[in-house]
C-alpha cells in the first residue's frame, strides 16, 4: 500500500517520459553545447536513447522499478554508444538494481538508488569533482536531496531541491577546465563553457522533481 | 547544410547499405552495423575487431578485408558503436584464438569496448585489447582521459593485421599492437570545421583567415587557432610538435599524410612534399609512406602526419599483402 | 580561399615533388611535369599517355603503372598541357609499337595533343588517339565542341591499358579505346563550387539551398541550377539522363561513383547505394563498380556517375592487374 | 629605309610589351570573365604566356618581324596550354610567316599578317563568326583594319579603327549563345555574358594602336 510520501511505480515511469521529452526538446541546445567543447553529438544521443528506452519501456511495461530501470539501462546501453551511453546506462541499471522488484519506492529509497547510480557513473568513468562533467551536476543534487529528506522534507520538496542544485552544479562547469571526456582535449579551451552531460542531468533531475509533484 | 544525403538519421543505415553493395566481397550486417570479411579466417587464427564513430571513413569498415581487421562495429556520427555490436562482432570472428579489440582513445569508446569485452567474455572468448593514443595535440596525463587516438590507428590496423593473417598468436598481437601504439605519434590540423550531419551547421565558426592546429577526428577545435598560413608553415606546425615529443631518427619511419575530408589530393601531395622535407632535415628516413583520406573528418578541410617509428620486422608486416577497399597491395 | 597551398603559382609545381616523394615507383619529370613509369614497358609494346589540366586527381598522373597508363601530361590547374611536354612523353614511352594519346574531349586538350601528335609524328612515332566524350550534360552536336570527356576517362584508361599490357598492338588498342567510348556516360551535379588557386575564391556563388547540375570537371557551372534536393532525388537526377541516352539493360555494366574532391566517402557511399537501387529498377546489372574521388574538381562537393556497357572481355581486361597511386588490383 | 607610313621593328616589340602588360594588368578581369562562362582561368593563362613571351623575346633579341613572331608564338605554345596557347600561338606563328624575315611592316603587310593570323587561330579552332570567341573581336577589327587602309588612312588612324571594331565585336558577344570551346558546355546560360577570349583578343588590338601611335 502506498503511504503519502511513497513514490508509486507510475510516477517513475512518468518521470523517464518527462526525462524522454525534455531531452528531445532540448536536443538542439545539448548539441550546441557539445559542438562548444565536443563533437556535437550530445543532443542527438540523449533523445535517441531516451526515445528508443521510452519505447521499450512502452512495449514491456515492466512490473516493477528494477525491471523497469534495467529495461532503461539496458536501451540506453544498446543505442546510445559515445560516453553518455554507457554513463547514463550504467546510472539506470544501478538504480534499478539499488530499488529491487517493488512498485513504490520510499523517498530516501530512492535517494540510495541515485547514489548507487552515481556510484556507477564513478566507476565506469573515473570521474571526480570539478573535473566538468555530469558528476558535477548529479554529486551536489544528491546532496540537496539527502539534506531536505534528512529535515523531513517532502519527496517534492526534497526533488525541487535537488533539481536546484544540480543546476547550480551545472552552471558551475561554466568556469571549469575539463579533466574528463572530449572537452579535455581543448585543455584551457574548455572553460567558458557550460558541459554538456551536466545540462542533461539537470534535465534529469527536473523532469524527476516534475514528476513527483505530479 | 549541404551534404548528398536523405534524412540525417538515416546517413548511416544508408551508407552502411552502399558500402555492402560497392563490395560484395564485405559481409554487411546492416541491422548491428557490423562489416565483416566474407571469406573469414582459417580456425586457429587471432580475430581482429576495431571499430568507432562513424564519419572518419575509410576507417574502420574499409579497412576490413585479408590482411587487415576481420571486423569493423560502426556507431553513430562521432559516437561509439555500442556494447552488444561488438559483443555480435567478436562472436562472429573469433577462430578460437581469441580477439584483439583496436580501441581509440576516447572515454566512449573506451567504455563501450570494455563493456563489449566483459559481454564477449561471457561468451567465453578471450579478448585483448589495445587502446591507441598517439595524438601529440593533446597532454597526457593520469588525471585526464589521455591523448586521442587518430592516424596511427591505421598504421596499426595494417601492421597487426598482417601479424594475425600470418598466423601470430593473440599475446604476440596484443604485444605488437602495444608495441606500435608505443611507437607512433600524430599532429591534426583543420582549415574548416565539418558539419555533423544531425547537428545541420559548423561544429565551430573559423574565420577565413584563421585555422586551428591541433584538432581530432570529431570536429572538435584545436588546442589553438592560429592565422592561416603557407603550406610550408603548416607542415612545420604538425611535424615540430611530433619530433619534440619522440625521437624518429635512427630508425626507418612510416609517414602518413592524412586527408581529413574535404581537401583534395593535389594538396596533400603538396603538404606531403612539405613534411617530407622537413623530417628530411631534421634526420628522418622515410621507409613507407601514405598519402589520402584514411582517418577523416566528415567534410573537414585539413590534414594530418602521423609518424611510426619502424624497424625491419614492421616494415615487413608493412609490406605483407593486404586486400580491403580503404588499401590494397600484394594481390 | 583557404587552401594547403604556398603561393598560388607554384601549387603544381609543389604537388607533382610531394607525389616524386610518396610514389618512388614513378619517374617524376619534374621540369618537363610529366610522370611517367620507373619501370618502362618491354620492348614491342604499345604506349599509352594520357594527361589534362590538373585539380582533377588522381587523374591523370594517380594512373600511371603497370596496367594503365605510361605516362600523364600535368597542365596547368584546368589547363591543358602543351605539346611539348607531349612531344617528351610520347618520345619516352614509345617501345616501337606506337603510343595510344587518351585525350578528353575539350578544345584546349584536343589542340595541343593534336600539336603534340604533330610534333611526335616529326619524330618518327606512330601516334593514335582517342578522344572522349562521355557526358550527357552537354549536348553533342557538330557545330559545337561536343560533349566533355569527364568520369570515363578513368574506366577507358583502366580497360585499354589492360590490353596495353598484354601485348595488343596500336590498332587493336585505338579500336578498344574508341569502343569504350561509344559504350560509356556519365553525369555529374556540384554542392559548392571549387576554388582556383589563381583565381582566389570560388567560380561560381551558389546559394545553400541551391545546386548545380550537368557540371563538368573544371567547375564551370551547370546546366540547371535545381533546389537542393536529397540524395535520392539527386541520383535521379544523374541517373535518368544518362539511361535516356543510352540503353545499358541486357549488357553487365561497370559503375563508377565518383567524388569531386570534397565530399567525403560516406556520402559517396550513400550515394551509390540510390544509383545502383535506380539501376536495378532500370533493369541494369552492375557487374564492377568504383566509389570514390577518381576524377575531381579541385575542392568542389558533389558527385559524377559513370555507367559502361561492358561485355566478357571489358572485364576481363577491367580485372587485370593494376598497379597505380589511385587504382590498385592483383598485384 | 621606313618611310613615314611603316611600322619599325622596335613598335611591333613595343606592342608586345604593352600586350603583354594589359593582360597582366586585366588579369582579374579576363579570369573572372571565364569564371562566369569558363573555367577561370584566362587571366592565368594568358598573363602567363605573355610574360614568358616578352622574356623569350628580351633574351633573344629577334632581328626581323618573322623571328620576333614565332618566338612570341612558340613561347605561347609551349607554356599556356588550354584552348588560348594554340590559339594565339597560332596566330602569332602566323603572323611572323607571312611578315618574313623584314625589319619594318608596311601597314597593309601588317593587316595581311593579321588575317594570315586570324586563319590560323580558325583553322585550329574551326570557329565561325557568332560561336562566342576571340573570333568575334578579330574578324570585326580586321574589317575595319582593311576599310580604313583602303580609306587611305593611316596606320595610326587604321589600328585604332581596329580597336573600336574589336571592342565592339567583344561587347556583342555578351548576348551569343556560345557554339564553341568551353562556354558552349552552358547551352542557353551563356548568354549574357562577354566572351573572355574576345576581352583579351580587344587588349591585342588596343595595345597595337597605342604602340603604333608611339
Ligand atoms: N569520464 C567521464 N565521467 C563522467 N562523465 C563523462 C565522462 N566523460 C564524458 N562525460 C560526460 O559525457 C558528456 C558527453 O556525452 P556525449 O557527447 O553524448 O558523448 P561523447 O563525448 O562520446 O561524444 C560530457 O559532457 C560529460 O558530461
Ligand atoms: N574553337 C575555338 N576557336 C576560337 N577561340 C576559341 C575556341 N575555343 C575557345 N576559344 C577561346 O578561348 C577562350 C578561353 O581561353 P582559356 O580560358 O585560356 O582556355 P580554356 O578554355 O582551355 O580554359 C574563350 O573565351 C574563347 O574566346
Ligand atoms: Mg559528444
Ligand atoms: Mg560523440
Ligand atoms: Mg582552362
Ligand atoms: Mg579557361
Amino acid at each position: 500500500m502506498s503511504t503519502p510520501h511513497t513514490i508509486p511505480l507510475a510516477v517513475l515511469v512518468d518521470w523517464l517520459h518527462r526525462f524522454r521529452d525534455a531531452v528531445v526538446e532540448k536536443r538542439d541546445w545539448l548539441t550546441e553545447l557539445d559542438s562548444a567543447i565536443g563533437d556535437a553529438d550530445h543532443g542527438a544521443n540523449m533523445a535517441r536513447g531516451m526515445t528508443a528506452a521510452v519505447e521499450k519501456v512502452e512495449q514491456t511495461t515492466p512490473a516493477a522499478a528494477d525491471e523497469l530501470f534495467k529495461t532503461v539501462g539496458m536501451t540506453l546501453v544498446s543505442t546510445v554508444g559515445g560516453a553518455s551511453g554507457p554513463l547514463y546506462g550504467t546510472l539506470f541499471l544501478r538504480i534499478g538494481a539499488s530499488l529491487g522488484p517493488v512498485t513504490e519506492v520510499e523517498p530516501a529509497a530512492l535517494a540510495a538508488g541515485l547514489h548507487a547510480g552515481l556510484e556507477g557513473v564513478v566507476a565506469r568513468g573515473k570521474a571526480e569533482a570539478g573535473d566538468k562533467t555530469l558528476f558535477d551536476a548529479i554529486a551536489p543534487a544528491l546532496d540537496a536531496l539527502d539534506a531536505a529528506l534528512a529535515e523531513g522534507r517532502s519527496a517534492a520538496e526534497a526533488t525541487a531541491a535537488a533539481a536546484t542544485a544540480a543546476a547550480a552544479g551545472r552552471d558551475a562547469t561554466i568556469d571549469l577546465v575539463a579533466r574528463k571526456g572530449r572537452a579535455s582535449y581543448l585543455g584551457e579551451r574548455s572553460a567558458g563553457h557550460m558541459d554538456p552531460g551536466s545540462a542533461s542531468a539537470t534535465l534529469l533531475f527536473d523532469t524527476l522533481a516534475a514528476a513527483v509533484a505530479g | 547544410m549541404k551534404k548528398l544525403i536523405n534524412a540525417p538519421e538515416d546517413v548511416l543505415a544508408e551508407s552502411l547499405r552502399g558500402l555492402a553493395l560497392a563490395h560484395p566481397e564485405l559481409d554487411v550486417d546492416l541491422a548491428n552495423r557490423v562489416i565483416l570479411r566474407r571469406d573469414r579466417k582459417a580456425e586457429g587464427r587471432v580475430g581482429l575487431l576495431s571499430g568507432g564513430g562513424s564519419g572518419h571513413e575509410p576507417l574502420h569498415g574499409g579497412f576490413v578485408g585479408t590482411g587487415m581487421l576481420d571486423a569493423a562495429c560502426a556507431g553513430e556520427v562521432f559516437t561509439s558503436p555500442t556494447p552488444d555490436q561488438m559483443q555480435v562482432a567478436t562472436k562472429a570472428i573469433d577462430r578460437g584464438a581469441g580477439v584483439l579489440h583496436i580501441v581509440k582513445n576516447y572515454t566512449g569508446d573506451v567504455m563501450n569496448f570494455e563493456m563489449g569485452a566483459e559481454l564477449a567474455a561471457m561468451d567465453g572468448i578471450e579478448v585483448r585489447s589495445v587502446v591507441v593514443d598517439d595524438d601529440v595535440a593533446v597532454q597526457d596525463s593520469l588525471y585526464t582521459a589521455g591523448r586521442r587516438g587518430v592516424g596511427l590507428t591505421v598504421l596499426l590496423e595494417k601492421i597487426v593485421g598482417a601479424a594475425a593473417e600470418e598466423g601470430q598468436d593473440l599475446a604476440a598481437v596484443a604485444d605488437l599492437a602495444a608495441r606500435v601504439n608505443g611507437q607512433g605519434r600524430s599532429m591534426g590540423m583543420a582549415l574548416t570545421s565539418c558539419t555533423v550531419p544531425a547537428a545541420g551547421k559548423p561544429t565551430f565558426d573559423l574565420p577565413d583567415d584563421q585555422m586551428e592546429i591541433g584538432i581530432g577526428i570529431h570536429g572538435e577545435p584545436g588546442r589553438h587557432r592560429v592565422p592561416l598560413a603557407p603550406a610550408k608553415d603548416i607542415a612545420a606546425q604538425l611535424v615540430e610538435p611530433i619530433l619534440a615529443d619522440m625521437d624518429f631518427t635512427g630508425s626507418p619511419a612510416i609517414v602518413m599524410l592524412n586527408g581529413m575530408g574535404a581537401s583534395p589530393l593535389i594538396e596533400l601531395y603538396l603538404m606531403y612534399g612539405e613534411v617530407a622535407a622537413l623530417l628530411e632535415k631534421a634526420g628522418v628516413t622515410i621507409a613507407r609512406n601514405l598519402v589520402g583520406d584514411y582517418i577523416t573528418s566528415l567534410d573537414m578541410a585539413g590534414c594530418s602526419v602521423t609518424l611510426l617509428k619502424a624497424d625491419d620486422e614492421l616494415i615487413r608486416l608493412w609490406d605483407a599483402p593486404v586486400v580491403t577497399p580503404g588499401l590494397r597491395w600484394g594481390a
